[in-house]
């Protein structure tokens, strides 16, 4: 914070004063408030900064209610409580491993480019590195992964294939994938000492990559091991539409979604009190203003093209279409949100509306069901997000937000050279890769050992009633024969 | 401040010989003034900003509690509930404006009562602004909620009506004022040397003074008006009458847990101050971060426990437990969270899960029906927190957080010796005393003068239909008679129905 | 924020210094870091300020969230995704229709009195007057106008007359209004430089007129021309209660928006770092706590005299009504908000109940149909905060809140004389013409072209299914009876 010319050291004062009676004492007795100064600067610094780290760390931490609402929307009525109950561990179990380990993976430098080894159990903590607050803001972003897997495999896997696998991912896998592009070790972090990726590093500012394609091709692997819902495709291989019980969780739950993403994006500067030229009105504040419009833009966008999109390819005005539309479009500016012009937003969402609605076109070719779309949206869109980043990242916003290192490459239609763009398809294979050998290899053997997928009997009547005690729902009081009804004792 | 003032008489003596000494002096040193008026500014924008958003997300909880209440109700009481849950933020609103925050904070005072602010006379005033008054606010409307959930169900509104208003504007503010406020007599941070065992009671964000006083006063309504119609059988068998709606629970758990970051947290009140040294990277922001954490870390392990524990118990994977194990957590780790390392939160979260299971046991055996667990949950665990907190508050920890006064008693097993585990012994008898003696009896004047209990026919109809001119839910068309049938939606609503 | 005396010019002091050795070396080297430090606190300005907006206009953007609910609960089962869809459009279309011109028609300045010509796309943003968090905060704003007036014609309006009204008014019709109010250059605004509106100007601190009446009476317009609902006033002329299909989302919706209004309140200070008188404990801060304060205390009384007054007229306790009373106390307060004391506001909120209580009588009285009570709720309360700003604000926080002219006018009941009064008695009249002559025209020309209402068979087998695709809510497996049932293919 103490910018250099605030420094005083009385021994270049005191000649300047020159013969004064006791010009040493006049010139420490003015430098000792100076170093004051700059010290109550440092401090207001931190307060500041932490007070917006804080905050956007809640409204990420929001989002997992968004998502915990938005998957029950998605689902049937007699699978909510389970798949609400995923949400919720999500949240804890996250918590307690990205504690234990997954930060320690994650950030722990000094390390390797690979994996963090440091702060386990947050040991030594607080450092002048790392403050509590950040840990609580990476956890939110840790337990939103997995948050988006459990949608893809929603009403059809056993909850102890649950339990492993979230832990799994949110404790070794995501961890490994956020040192690489994250901490300042990372092998292809944008921000480490010498070396970069292609000499620029991969700019995935907010996670479209590290967060959101980790979490749909972890899910991917997971349903497609699975197979299909019962009766998603009839006999003759037609798609039948399984739809989810309650439209407006599903509104609820994308509404929170968006509120928390202003925490997700802008919030991923960490701080706001840093000034790109002291005394102007242009800073690190404005850069951040910035970033929560080119969010907003986007999913506005990508909302707009999909009502209009549907309306033309389907016939109605679909407000769950017009949810997922909206979502694509945010996890897709993710990526680039802080390096882009608001009009590159825009654009970024309407391109990101048709590539969710081909994905689905082709998984529903594929007989590929996934409850929450959650592999198209999140993988297909976080892809899209990544190529978008390396097309349209503007050269001045590129410098101000990944200092230190002058005429870095940016974006290739922005006339920034190509080499933005190969280090971007770098990590996309790189991250494709490394999930589907981990967590692909996790599904398969939960699914050899039996314990991945719920029994036939189980489905038909729903896990809510098999292994959790009961509906989520009970508007009359008869519910007893509604279970006799349903065939359950 | 201190190393910012600048005294021209000082300066003039050392600049010497300089032609215009005084001018000088005075010239460099208004500058130092204003230097230090702005960062008084400073100060006072960004611990607003922090507190008022922090006072936000308090308020927001009240959302949680009428989602959760909602809930863990049966759909014919459902409006009923949520009724209650506006009026506790709408009364407490005013209550607490005329005089509530008067009797809580209104020193100079004795240890007892506060006497100032009635109606926010004079204010703001150097000590307090008007953030804090809202703070304090959705403080006091947390605690009426709690107890609303207790006597769900079954209770005349009219009763509700006045015991919310008596405990919003009377009873939480007397106990907030003892352990709160600077004049309150086991206040850790009393003005006047005299601590209750030379430490006064930690209680940072309320496990004693919202929580218990929320849940006791749940408790003696609950065991005054009996357990629900059915609640259990002839032969005193438990049956569970389950809420109905398993995702009006979970949004309103998840609310809570948003809430909480700005009840414990935001309990700091500010957040640019430093401990020791100016121009470090550890300060007051860094315990604030480090309160969040613990916070999230009891309620984690709160809640796994809980998972796996009802696995053995009951034998499946259930989502309204896990919630109320995570709510348990969090109730219990308020009084300590600023005060223990992440690993202690740990702990405390493990140990709260299982009061809470326990005290469902109790309350089974002896026949306590509790529509929402609130006196288990709030007032088991909120006492299991006070405890946990004078066995594991970090000696600095306590001495960053109550400064000025060195060598206070802190956690038993951290070996800060016995005295703040005394004093906490003493938080909860006082508490329990005092709440019993004013609700407990203002609960059974009200049962004898009959106010208390609805009819029985009233309770089987429900009380949307009865008093509330409606159920909550009409998922068909009213005229549309060929739906009822199929659906086990709600049957025909017919609005005339009283 | 360098107020002068911070401002340290070399020439001044080195004759100070006198005959020290270099005197002017020693002047320049003091004065260069008093530079530093000055512009320091303005970049501190800048973080503290732009955190302040950017987490209120959050807050204003859940009140989205919040009429989402509220507007789904209070419509039948059968047309809940379609008003949520116009929920979840008011936001994504007011974000490029805001973005494209309506904040270059509101804040373009410099321009005329009547609208704004700047900022078109957010060109040569940001600028020294505004940033992108401003931006932000008040689409945040416009898109809660459209969110009004989807509330009186909901149930009963075509999609595609929706999506046209809603663009004009995001687009156009509310920007212009928010110019005259408040824009620097606005013929009412009480800011501008010269001759203010009957010396004083308008104070609609938050939009009780700009906001809540622009939005009512376009929705009161829209709703007579449309006329009720099928049923909802029975041959005999009775009315007959229409009621919502979940008091629980009316309940979630009402606190969703209190939540907000923390945001929309408070938050139109912009900035919360400015001293009053500097050192004081008393600033801005003070200010902005104490509007917090008024806002919860108007709606907790508003609430309260609904309650016992509904208790008195209808017989029971009523939890839709009284959070409607609630939100009428806030929709009066949003005005005065910042210029008035808690006991002012205790007194505004329990009369604003009441004339929303009267305005129902009146609407029921002349068959007018509004499912959300919108148009009264809105536009009655809405208008009374706007008569009640005008009588109690109070000189020494106009002052504060508007400095610069000194001596201006306020509370006609604390003596200010009369001239606020004649200024916001202007204000209603110049709204509710204003968006008469743009919104009602534009309803009667739809109207005119068969696009404003659906057709009754339409509305009886409610628009869900008719044009989105399905109702809202599947609880049992069984929904394509259903439909058959409801005789749709």
């Amino acid at each position: 914070m103490a910018s250099s010319p605030l420094s005083c050291s009385a021994s270049d004062l005191y000649p300047l004063l020159g013969d004064g009676a006791n010009a040493t004492a006049a010139a420490e007795f003015i430098c000792g408030r100076f170093e004051a100064i700059s010290n109550k600067f440092v401090d207001t610094g931190y307060a500041v900064d932490n007070t917006y780290l804080l905050f956007s760390a809640y409204l990420v931490f929001a989002m997992q209610l968004g998502f915990a609402m938005l998957c029950a929307g998605s689902v049937r009525a007699k699978n909510t409580m389970n798949i609400m109950l995923t949400n919720v561990l999500d949240a804890a179990a996250g918590g307690l491993f990205y504690y234990t380990f997954g930060f320690a993976l994650a950030f722990g430098s000094p390390s390797n480019g690979f994996i963090g080894q440091h702060f386990f159990g947050l040991s030594k903590f607080p450092s002048p590195s790392f403050d509590y607050g950040y840990f609580l803001y990476q956890w939110a972003f840790a337990i939103a992964v997995a948050g988006i897997t459990s949608g893809s495999i929603a009403e059809r896997t056993q909850f102890v294939a649950y339990l492993v696998y979230s832990s799994f991912l949110t404790g070794l896998v995501y961890p490994i994938v956020s040192h690489w592009f994250w901490s300042a070790d990372g092998w292809a972090s944008p921000a480490r000492a010498e070396n970069l990726l292609f000499g620029s590093g991969v700019i995935d500012f907010a996670g479209s990559g590290v967060v959101h394609l980790v979490g749909a091709v972890a899910g991917l692997w997971g349903s497609l091991i699975e197979g299909p819902r019962i009766g998603r495709f009839d006999h003759a291989g037609r798609a039948v539409a399984l739809r989810g019980h309650s439209g407006t969780l599903v509104v609820l739950g994308t509404f929170l979604l968006w509120f928390g993403w202003y925490g997700f994006n802008p919030g991923s500067f960490i701080n706001i009190m840093k000034s790109y030229e002291s005394g102007s009105y242009y800073g690190q504040w404005s850069a951040i203003g910035r970033t929560a419009v080119t969010t907003t833009l986007a999913g506005c966008t990508a909302a707009l093209t999909t009502l209009f999109g549907k309306r033309l390819l389907v016939g109605h005005w679909n407000v769950t279409d017009v949810c997922n539309g909206l979502l694509g479009g945010f996890a897709a500016i993710t990526g680039g949100c802080s390096v882009v012009d608001p009009w590159a937003a825009v654009l970024c969402g309407f391109v990101s509306a048709w590539v969710l609605i081909g994905c689905n076109k082709l998984a529903e070719k594929l007989h590929y069901d996934d409850p929450l779309e959650a592999a198209q949206l999140h993988g297909g869109c976080g892809a899209w997000g990544i190529i978008f980043t390396a097309l349209f990242a503007k050269e001045a916003y590129v410098n101000e937000v990944y200092p230190g290192q002058p005429g870095r490459p940016y974006g290739l239609f922005m006339g920034g050279g190509a080499r933005l763009l190969a280090a971007h398809t770098v990590q996309i294979l790189a991250i494709v890769a490394w999930v589907s050998v981990s967590m692909g290899t996790l599904f398969f053997i939960l699914h050899k050992l039996k314990l991945l997928r719920i029994s036939a009997e189980e489905e038909m009547a729903g896990m809510d009633l098999t292994s959790h005690g009961g509906l989520a729902y009970v508007y009359t009081d008869h519910e007893d024969e509604l279970k006799k009804q349903l065939g359950v004792v | 401040m201190a190393a910012l003032t600048c005294s021209a008489s000082d300066l003039q003596s050392l600049l010497g010989g300089a032609a215009n000494v005084t001018g000088a002096a005075e010239y460099i040193c208004t500058r130092f003034a204003t230097v230090s008026d702005h960062f008084a500014d400073t100060a006072y924008a960004v611990d607003s900003t922090y507190l008022l958003f922090s006072a936000y997300l308090v308020f927001a909880m009240q959302l949680g509690f009428a989602m959760l209440c909602a809930g863990s109700v049966r759909a014919k009481n459902t409006m009923n509930i949520m009724l209650t849950n506006v009026l506790d933020a709408a009364t407490g609103g005013l209550f607490y404006y005329l005089f509530g925050f008067a009797f809580a904070f209104g020193s100079p005072s004795n240890g007892f009562i506060g006497r100032q602010f009635f109606g926010l006379e004079s204010f703001p005033s150097p000590s307090f602004d008007y953030g804090y008054f809202l703070y304090q606010w959705a403080f006091a409307i947390a605690a009426a909620g709690i107890t609303s959930g207790s006597i769900a169900e079954r209770t005349q509104f009219a009763s509700y009506l006045i015991y919310s208003s008596f405990l919003t504007g009377f009873v939480y503010p007397i106990v907030s004022h003892w352990f709160w406020s600077a004049d309150g007599w086991a206040s850790a941070g009393r003005a006047d040397g005299n601590l209750l065992f030379g430490s006064g009671v930690i209680d940072f964000a309320g496990s004693g003074v919202v929580h218990m006083v929320g849940g006791i006063a749940g408790l003696w309504g609950a065991l005054i008006e009996g357990p629900r119609m059915g609640r259990f059988d002839h032969e005193g068998k438990s049956m569970p009458l389950r809420g109905h709606s398993g995702t009006l629970v979970v949004l309103g758990t998840f609310l809570l847990w948003f809430g909480w970051y700005g009840f414990n947290p935001g309990s700091f009140l500010n957040i640019l101050r430093v401990y020791g040294d100016a121009g470090s990277y550890y300060g007051q922001w860094s315990a604030i971060g480090r309160t969040a954490v613990t916070t999230t870390l009891a309620g984690s392990s709160a809640a796994l426990t809980t998972l796996f524990g009802k696995r053995m118990l009951a034998g499946h994977w259930n989502v309204t437990d896990v919630c109320n194990g995570l709510l348990g957590g969090f109730a219990a780790i308020t009084s300590g969270c600023s005060v223990v390392d992440p690993w202690a939160a740990i702990v405390c979260g493990f140990v709260a899960a299982w009061v809470l299971i326990g005290c469902n046991k109790l309350a089974e055996k002896f026949h306590y029906d509790d529509p929402l667990e609130a006196a288990q949950l709030h007032g088991g665990c909120g006492a299991w927190g006070i405890i946990f907190t004078a066995l594991f508050a970090k000696e600095t920890y306590v001495n960053e957080i109550y400064s000025g006064r060195p060598g206070r008693p802190y956690g038993l097993f951290m070996g800060g010796g016995g005295r703040l585990l005394s004093a906490h012994i003493v938080q909860i008898l006082v508490i329990t005393g005092w709440v019993s003696v004013t609700m407990g009896t203002l609960f059974w004047i009200l049962h004898k003068f009959k106010l208390l209990r609805i009819s029985a026919d009233e309770e089987m109809a429900g009380m949307d239909l009865t008093s509330h001119g409606g159920l909550a839910y009409a998922y068909y068309d009213e005229h549309d008679d060929a739906m009822q049938e199929k659906s086990f939606m709600m049957t025909r609503v017919d609005p005339q129905a009283v």
